[in-house]
């Protein structure tokens, strides 16, 4: 007999307002309005987790309620003290920070490197001062990667493109966040990539300024170039099937030891260029753009994975 | 390197963020003074701009008007502060709990209602914010123009009110009330003058610049409210008004110091000075307590800060 | 002054307690119009609850206040002075770090604005009625106790008080000062301003019109001070007759220098405190200090008690320099040490009594057992130091805050006392204590030295020093003016060198 | 109003019950406006914080670092010392066993322990040595200081731990790489995580108990307390008390650090060890300062943390909520318990 209910709780490291947390929600989303299998999925947030998780997982854990425990960050510590203990349940882990543990634990990896390669295109072509910068929170893998692949699309536009990057050592500030913007602003650079989310500064100078996770051109509509978005629906769903399987077959929990990643051509992001900059930026780069998305999108065009920090010119 | 930050292009941007960062902290320092000045040492600064910024942000995004948010955060400070002044004056409990209990109660309730009001939309909308008001003349002024004469609002507010308020303590009867509650209630009160009635002014007004101050945050600077976004300005503030000696100018100046070195060390790893950007950021603070330590003078407390008076 | 001249103010039943301590119980007493009224009584008596009942600090439990005939409700200071009531407080309630001005024009006035050229003007008015000198510029802090005390009673007069409330303003001030002070009193009155004045000093009771005698919290009797002499008091107040104060005359000072003390000089703020002081001192001897405080007397005992290290100059104790000891090597020489202001330097007011009496010698092995104090110890030092010292407290473990100024003088006499194997500093061991406490204090000061203790006191009061003092040393200005035989000494000689005055001294 | 002179215990009472009754009130308004029952929040925060063995021993778990800084609160401030700087004294605490501990991996539990153990303790006093020093010598106010060390200390540790000498390998998340299992504090009950740190604490808190009743440091302590420099006039030497308590202080801080690190997250990093010291000091005046009222104060606010989770899971209500109803409660217990001070008087008129 075939399930028709998945609940799963959905294990937030931070608010929902964040915009990591807010993709993870948005993807979600979708995919309980899609029904795979059929399925009438129902799913309960907790918020500000992550250095509470054991506890957080166990609770949920201890209710008997929970198919799926989905954490969208390193909660490899708090898994590896449960999944044995509740080996019915299944235990999600997202990103770095993480290690394989198998069994009923599953370790999935969003990478938006690729469409962050192309906006650093963008950002190469479009730059006049050949300054181009990054803000971000902290050095982290999964952000790592985007901004390398940035300055990498740029780079090899543009090899007179410097690159500027500023970490504001809080996870969100945007205080700070617009305070690093002006100095980069300062420094010549005038192609920002922004992955602490604040763009006022962004707006009022007027500068090329690219968003991650979300669409930010409502956000900034005078100053958004592009902006990635990272689409958990592909590794949602893929979860969704590993349950489903153990669930409906005699096969157990088998989780792969590798973290589970999609590329962007099977749907893990995506790239939307801000409709008011469109004008903008000129034909041949955004056939470019076009081009190199096409490229990646069917193999042509390898992407490289680089999560090493990111560090200023 | 250094070259790269000596451009006169990279001085006026740190200038011009000094005194953007500079505008919530000495907000709430002008007002953090005239409570000590008064005799009440209030630790809550922080909770009480946080709560600020929060309600700001709030009442602007509810009702559409900036100012609206900026007066309703000044009432939310100065709220905070009546309960804070009803605790320790009147009830004459501890000043330094009672302000961390404020602490506590300004992040605890402005995150949850944050996520009540905001609850299942998954996203905080962002509102508009203050833009930069250039006063016309002085901020075409080569060089200097820009960076003075083209904030925001507020920002002209915060430094107006450092000589208004030096005027108000040191040439005004009232003023001379402030200070003497600080100094010896005793004296005021066999005058005839109650005590608790001035500390509860000088505490409130405080509070409601500490309000402004967090709205400066999440109205005049960003835009929207991020849980914890005063990320410990108000100790800042706190520390402000010592390093500043409880004078409104010293305090500016210590405002601007504490600025200064913000500004320098994002403007370092825009520039990208291979420093680790933690020792830039812990400089301002390794800086004051080394400067604190150096002082020449260590006068200037008021005489009975933090002493609640009782008539027996 | 005869009785039908009008009541300035009544009191009808007045009662006072805090908790069970009833300060005043139903005291009915008046104050006329333009009349030196003295309330005398014991530490503890309750005056200066019933001053500050009068001028709407505390609130009477029970009882009627009028003025001139009309029953008033003084809630607050802000009601008695409006009610025409100023107030000398018995300790100053001046800003240090104010102006004179500023201390006396703080809380009057109207609107927003500081209006000086006015406060000055009226400032002016009053010194040069009451022939008051004061500078309206200083600061507060930088002023003499004395011109301190000006200050105060111009801060009184300021706000328009018809009666003026005066709690034991002498007691810090000169005999010069005082006689001053009386003749401000002497116009006031001639003003018709009635003043009622707080005193332990019987000259100046006797200077007054009307006495009024509280013992206990009650109101023993209000006399013409005419009709009465000066023992008659002094029972009222005690409820008995009084310890006879002659002085106990010796033949022999003990031999041997104990403590010498050379050239000693110290400066304070950059401003000379101490200059080339002194002196030595024998065993069984007791070396009086004379001098206005302020002029050094305190800044000799904290260097001798090892709280302040000299700029030059040495100190030895029977031949041994110790010019930078801690107040911890003092204590081990065998010194002890009564500082002047008790409740700040002497006693732990959360501290018990037991515990007071230990102060400084807590790791002490003779009140430890092991890590830990030993209660038993203490407990037994401290029964026995109550009785011998007849401190009235409920036991061992009352708290010295809750003691009164007397007892609590007890408590730092009987450490202090134990301490002071060959010295025992005394600095104003009897400000602010009634008679039977000032007479004890001799008493155990006479039989410390007839241990063979070296005494050096300091004292306000000149009445103590010609009692007790084989020597008086006059400070003035942070030097020694002269050293004078007690025997050959007068008042007057003293107070002229006190004002520093030294020509008229020698002439005397 | 007037102060009471007296306190009766029964009016005390009543004052107290009016408070934490009015602290209710309030709290169950607030999750009227989250959209919950009050009773259901209520409910399930009882049942989260000791509905069962595991709910009750991660309570005590969450009390334990509790329990240390609001000892180090009640030491400083019972001297009337201001040591707001538990919270960097427990960064110092565990970073300075972790300094020690990580170099010797294969050493036995029985070596490694007590380790860790004196090296917190020296890590938080030597740390809290700082604010002390610059007070002493350099009359620096130990607010201030010891504000600015919590700061500064989170920034050293993130140096430490961001491609530092201390990051785990090959990870980029500012923390350590797992502690080796021979380092864990033991867990004290099979089927929860609580640890022996519970009982280091409680040892602690008896000890601070003794150090304050019946020692001549506790007898400093209540002196510098009242009036700090008559202490000094009679020949205590009092910077060393200032010292010597801060030093103390620290060090129970510095315990706050590994019970956390080697008892519950097995992993230095900033958040497993953040926030405790503030939350100290409130548990410290909750408690009044007194040790078996910390430890009761302590185990409230762990009850409240961790019944907060389920709180959250079950009805809804944002676990933010959580700080807002211990500050909430704080102000209530506070202000009750003053207002017990006075009594109000009518004023009579003639
Ligand atoms: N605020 C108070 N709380 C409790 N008891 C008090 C208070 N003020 C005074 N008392 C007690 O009331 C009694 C009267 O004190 P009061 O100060 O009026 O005495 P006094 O006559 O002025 O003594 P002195 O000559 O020492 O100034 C004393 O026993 C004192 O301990
Ligand atoms: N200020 C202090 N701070 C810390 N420890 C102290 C202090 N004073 C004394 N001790 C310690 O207390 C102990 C005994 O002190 P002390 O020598 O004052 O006692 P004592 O009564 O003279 O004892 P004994 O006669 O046995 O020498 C000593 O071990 C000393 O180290
Ligand atoms: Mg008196
Ligand atoms: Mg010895």
């Amino acid at each position: 007999e075939e399930p028709t209910k998945l609940k799963i709780a959905g294990i937030l490291s931070a608010g929902k307002e964040a915009p990591w947390e807010t993709s993870f929600v948005n993807s979600m989303n979708r995919v309980i309005a899609a029904k795979p299998h059929g399925l009438d999925i129902e799913v309960n947030y907790t918020e500000n987790v992550y250095d509470n998780a054991e506890q957080v997982f166990r609770t949920y854990a201890q209710t008997g309620e929970y198919d799926i425990l989905f954490g969208d960050t390193a909660y490899v510590d708090a898994i590896e003290a449960l999944k044995d203990e509740f080996p019915e349940t299944m235990f999600v882990m997202s990103g770095s920070g993480n290690h394989g543990l198998g069994g009923n634990a599953y370790w999935i990896f969003i990478h938006a490197h690729e469409p962050a390669y192309v906006m650093g295109q963008f950002a190469g072509k479009l730059t006049k001062s050949n300054v181009i910068g990054a803000i971000s929170t902290f050095p982290a893998e999964d952000t790592n990667d985007q901004i390398n692949a940035f300055f990498q699309g740029a780079r090899d536009v543009n090899p007179e493109v410097k690159a500027k990057m500023t970490f504001i050592q809080s996870w969100f500030d945007p205080t700070k966040s617009n305070e690093a913007t002006s100095a980069q602003i300062a420094a010549g650079a005038d192609m920002i990539y922004q992955m602490s989310g604040a763009f006022e500064v962004c707006e009022e100078r007027q500068i090329g300024c690219f968003g991650n996770y979300v669409d930010m051109s409502k956000v900034a509509p005078k100053s958004i170039v592009a902006s990635t978005i990272v689409k958990w629906d592909p590794h949602i769903n893929w979860i969704i099937d590993q349950w489903w399987k153990a669930k409906t077959t005699d096969a157990e929990f088998d989780a792969p030891m590798k973290p589970k990643w999609f590329p962007w051509s099977e749907g893990s992001g995506d790239l939307v260029v801000n409709p008011a900059w469109k004008d903008k930026i000129p034909a041949d780069v955004l056939a470019l753009a076009k081009k190199t998305e096409e490229a990646i999108k069917n193999g042509e065009k390898k992407i490289e994975l680089d999560m090493s920090e990111p560090k200023a010119e | 390197m250094l070259d790269q930050l000596l451009q006169a292009s990279i001085l006026a941007s740190i200038a011009a963020a000094t005194i953007r960062i500079a505008t919530p902290l000495l907000l709430a320092a002008i007002g953090e003074l005239v409570a000590e000045r008064s005799g009440v040492y209030n630790m809550g600064v922080e909770g009480m701009m946080l709560m600020g910024a929060f309600i700001g942000y709030l009442a602007a995004y509810e009702s559409g008007s900036l100012w609206f948010g900026v007066f309703a955060a000044a009432l939310t400070g100065g709220l905070m502060a009546l309960v804070f002044a009803i605790m320790t004056i009147t009830l004459k409990v501890e000043q330094i709990v009672t302000g961390l209990a404020l602490n506590l109660l300004g992040a605890g309730l402005s995150n949850y209602w944050l996520r009540a009001a905001f609850a299942g939309e998954g996203k905080t909308p962002v509102i508009p914010h203050f833009s930069d008001v250039p006063i016309p003349g002085l901020s075409e002024l080569p060089l200097v123009g820009p960076i003075l004469f083209d904030q925001r609002v507020l920002t002209y507010l915060a430094f107006l009110l450092v000589p208004v308020v030096w005027f108000f303590l040191f040439r005004t009867r009232y003023g001379l009330i402030v200070r003497c509650a600080g100094e010896n209630p005793k004296a005021l009160d066999v005058k005839g003058v109650g005590v608790a009635p001035v500390q509860y002014a000088a505490v409130i007004f405080g509070g409601i610049m500490a309000g402004i101050g967090g709205a400066f945050l999440s109205v005049g600077s960003a835009a929207r409210f991020v849980p914890d976004m005063t990320n410990g300005r108000g100790w800042l503030v706190i520390i402000i008004v010592i390093a500043g000696l409880w004078r409104p100018w010293p305090v500016l100046v210590a405002t601007l110091a504490f600025s200064l070195l913000d500004a320098l060390q994002l403007q370092i790893q825009g520039i990208g000075l291979d420093v680790p950007y933690q020792l830039l950021l812990m400089m301002p603070y390794v800086v004051a307590i080394v400067a604190l330590a150096i002082r020449p003078s260590r006068g200037g407390a008021p005489a009975t800060l933090g002493v609640p008076y009782l008539r027996e | 002054m005869d009785t039908t001249t009008p009541a300035r103010l009544s009191v009808r039943h007045l009662t006072k307690s805090f908790g069970q301590m009833v300060a005043n119980q139903d005291i009915s007493l008046d104050i006329l119009a333009g009349e030196l009224h003295c309330l005398l009584g014991e530490n503890g008596a309750g005056k200066s609850t019933l001053s500050s009942c009068l001028y709407g600090l505390y609130q009477p439990d029970e009882g009627e206040i009028r003025i001139d005939g009309a029953p008033v409700d003084l809630n607050s200071p802000g009601d008695a002075i409006r009610a025409g009531i100023g107030m000398v407080h018995q300790h100053f309630v001046l800003v240090p770090t104010f102006t004179v001005l500023e201390n006396i024009a703080v809380g009057t006035g109207s609107g927003l604005s500081l209006d000086r050229r006015s406060a000055l003007r009226r400032i002016a008015v009053i010194c040069e009625e009451y022939d008051i000198p004061l500078a309206p510029d200083r600061l507060a802090g930088d002023l003499s106790v004395g011109e301190q005390q000006w200050v105060e009673i111009v801060k009184a007069l300021y706000t328009g008080a018809r009666l003026l409330i005066l709690d034991e303003p002498t007691a810090v001030l000169t005999p010069d000062e005082s006689r001053k002070l009386f003749a401000v009193i002497r116009r006031l009155i001639d003003d018709g301003i009635s003043v009622m004045l707080i005193s332990h000093k019987m000259t100046e009771v006797m200077q007054s019109d009307r006495v009024s005698v509280l013992r206990k919290g009650r109101l023993v009797a209000t006399v013409k001070t005419a009709e009465v002499t000066r023992d008659k008091l002094t029972a009222m107040m005690i409820g008995g007759q009084p310890p006879s104060a002659a002085r106990a005359q010796r033949d022999t000072v003990g031999s041997g220098q104990v403590l010498s003390v050379r050239d000693l000089t110290l400066s304070r703020d950059g401003r000379p405190a101490l200059g080339e002081v002194s002196f030595d001192l024998a065993a069984g001897e007791i070396l009086g200090i004379a001098g206005v405080s302020g002029n050094g007397q305190d800044d000799i005992f904290e260097c001798l008690a090892g709280l302040t290290t000299p700029d030059s100059g040495s100190i030895a104790i029977e031949g041994k320099a110790l010019l930078h000891a801690s107040p911890a090597e003092m204590a081990g020489r065998g010194v002890g040490y009564v500082p002047s202001d008790r409740f700040r330097d002497g006693l732990v007011s959360d501290l018990t009594i037991a515990e007071n009496l230990t102060l400084g010698q807590q790791w002490s092995s003779r009140w430890r057992k092991g890590p830990l104090l030993d209660r038993t110890a203490l407990d037994t030092n401290a029964e026995t130091a109550i009785a011998d010292y007849a401190i009235a407290a409920p036991g061992p473990s009352a708290r010295c805050g809750k003691l009164s100024g007397g007892n609590a003088q007890k408590v730092i006499l009987a450490r202090e006392f134990a301490k002071a194997r060959r010295i025992l500093l005394c600095n104003q061991p009897t400000r602010g204590l009634d008679v039977g406490a000032v007479g004890f204090v001799h008493r155990e000061l006479q039989r410390k030295r007839d241990e063979g203790c070296a005494i050096l006191l300091a004292s306000e009061e000149l009445d103590d020093l010609f009692q007790l003092a084989d020597r008086i040393m006059v400070m003035f200005r942070g030097r020694v003016m002269a050293t004078l035989d007690t025997q050959a000494a007068t008042y007057e000689q003293v107070g002229h060198l006190m004002a520093g005055q030294e020509k008229q001294a020698a002439a005397a | 109003m007037e102060r009471r002179r007296e306190q009766r215990p029964g009016a005390r009472f009543v004052g107290l019950a009016v408070a934490l009754a009015g602290a209710l009130i309030l709290c169950s308004l607030l999750f009227v406006a989250a959209g919950a029952s009050p009773l259901h929040a209520f409910s399930a925060l009882l049942k989260g914080s000791f509905g069962s063995l595991r709910a009750t021993g991660e309570t005590l778990v969450k009390a334990t670092p509790l329990i240390f800084t609001g000892l180090a609160a009640c030491v400083a401030f019972r001297a009337r010392i201001w040591n707001i700087g538990a919270e960097g004294q427990v960064f110092a605490g565990a970073m300075c066993a972790f300094w020690i501990q990580h170099n010797l991996a294969g050493f036995p539990a029985a070596v490694q322990l007590p380790v860790i153990v004196i090296a917190s303790i020296v890590g938080g006093a030597l740390y809290a040595g700082i604010a002390a020093v610059l007070k002493t010598r350099f009359s620096v106010d130990e607010v201030i200081s010891t504000v600015m060390l919590n700061y500064i200390i989170v920034y050293v540790l993130s140096l430490l731990l961001l491609n530092g000498p201390w990051s785990e390998a090959g990870g980029f998340f500012e923390q350590t790489a797992r502690i080796d299992k021979s380092a864990w504090l033991p867990v004290l009950l099979s089927g929860t995580r609580l640890h022996a740190g519970f009982l280091l604490a409680l040892a602690a808190a008896v000890l601070v108990q003794i150090l304050l009743s019946r020692t001549p440091l506790g007898y400093e302590i209540k002196a510098a307390g009242s009036n700090l420099r008559a202490l000094e006039v009679q020949g205590t030497n009092v910077r060393r008390v200032i010292l010597v308590v801060l030093l103390v202080s620290g060090a129970l801080a510095g315990l706050a650090g590994i019970t956390e690190v080697y008892g519950v997250h097995h992993r230095l990093k900033a958040g497993a060890i953040m926030g405790y010291g503030y939350t100290g000091i409130i548990v410290a005046i909750l408690g009044q300062l007194h040790p078996a009222g910390i430890v009761v104060a302590a185990i409230l606010f762990g009850a409240l943390v961790n019944g907060g989770t389920l709180m959250q899971i079950e009805t809804g209500v944002p676990s933010a909520l959580i700080y807002a109803i211990e500050a909430i409660l704080l102000l209530f217990f506070l202000g009750g318990w003053s207002a017990c001070n006075f009594r109000l008087r009518r004023v009579r008129h003639a």
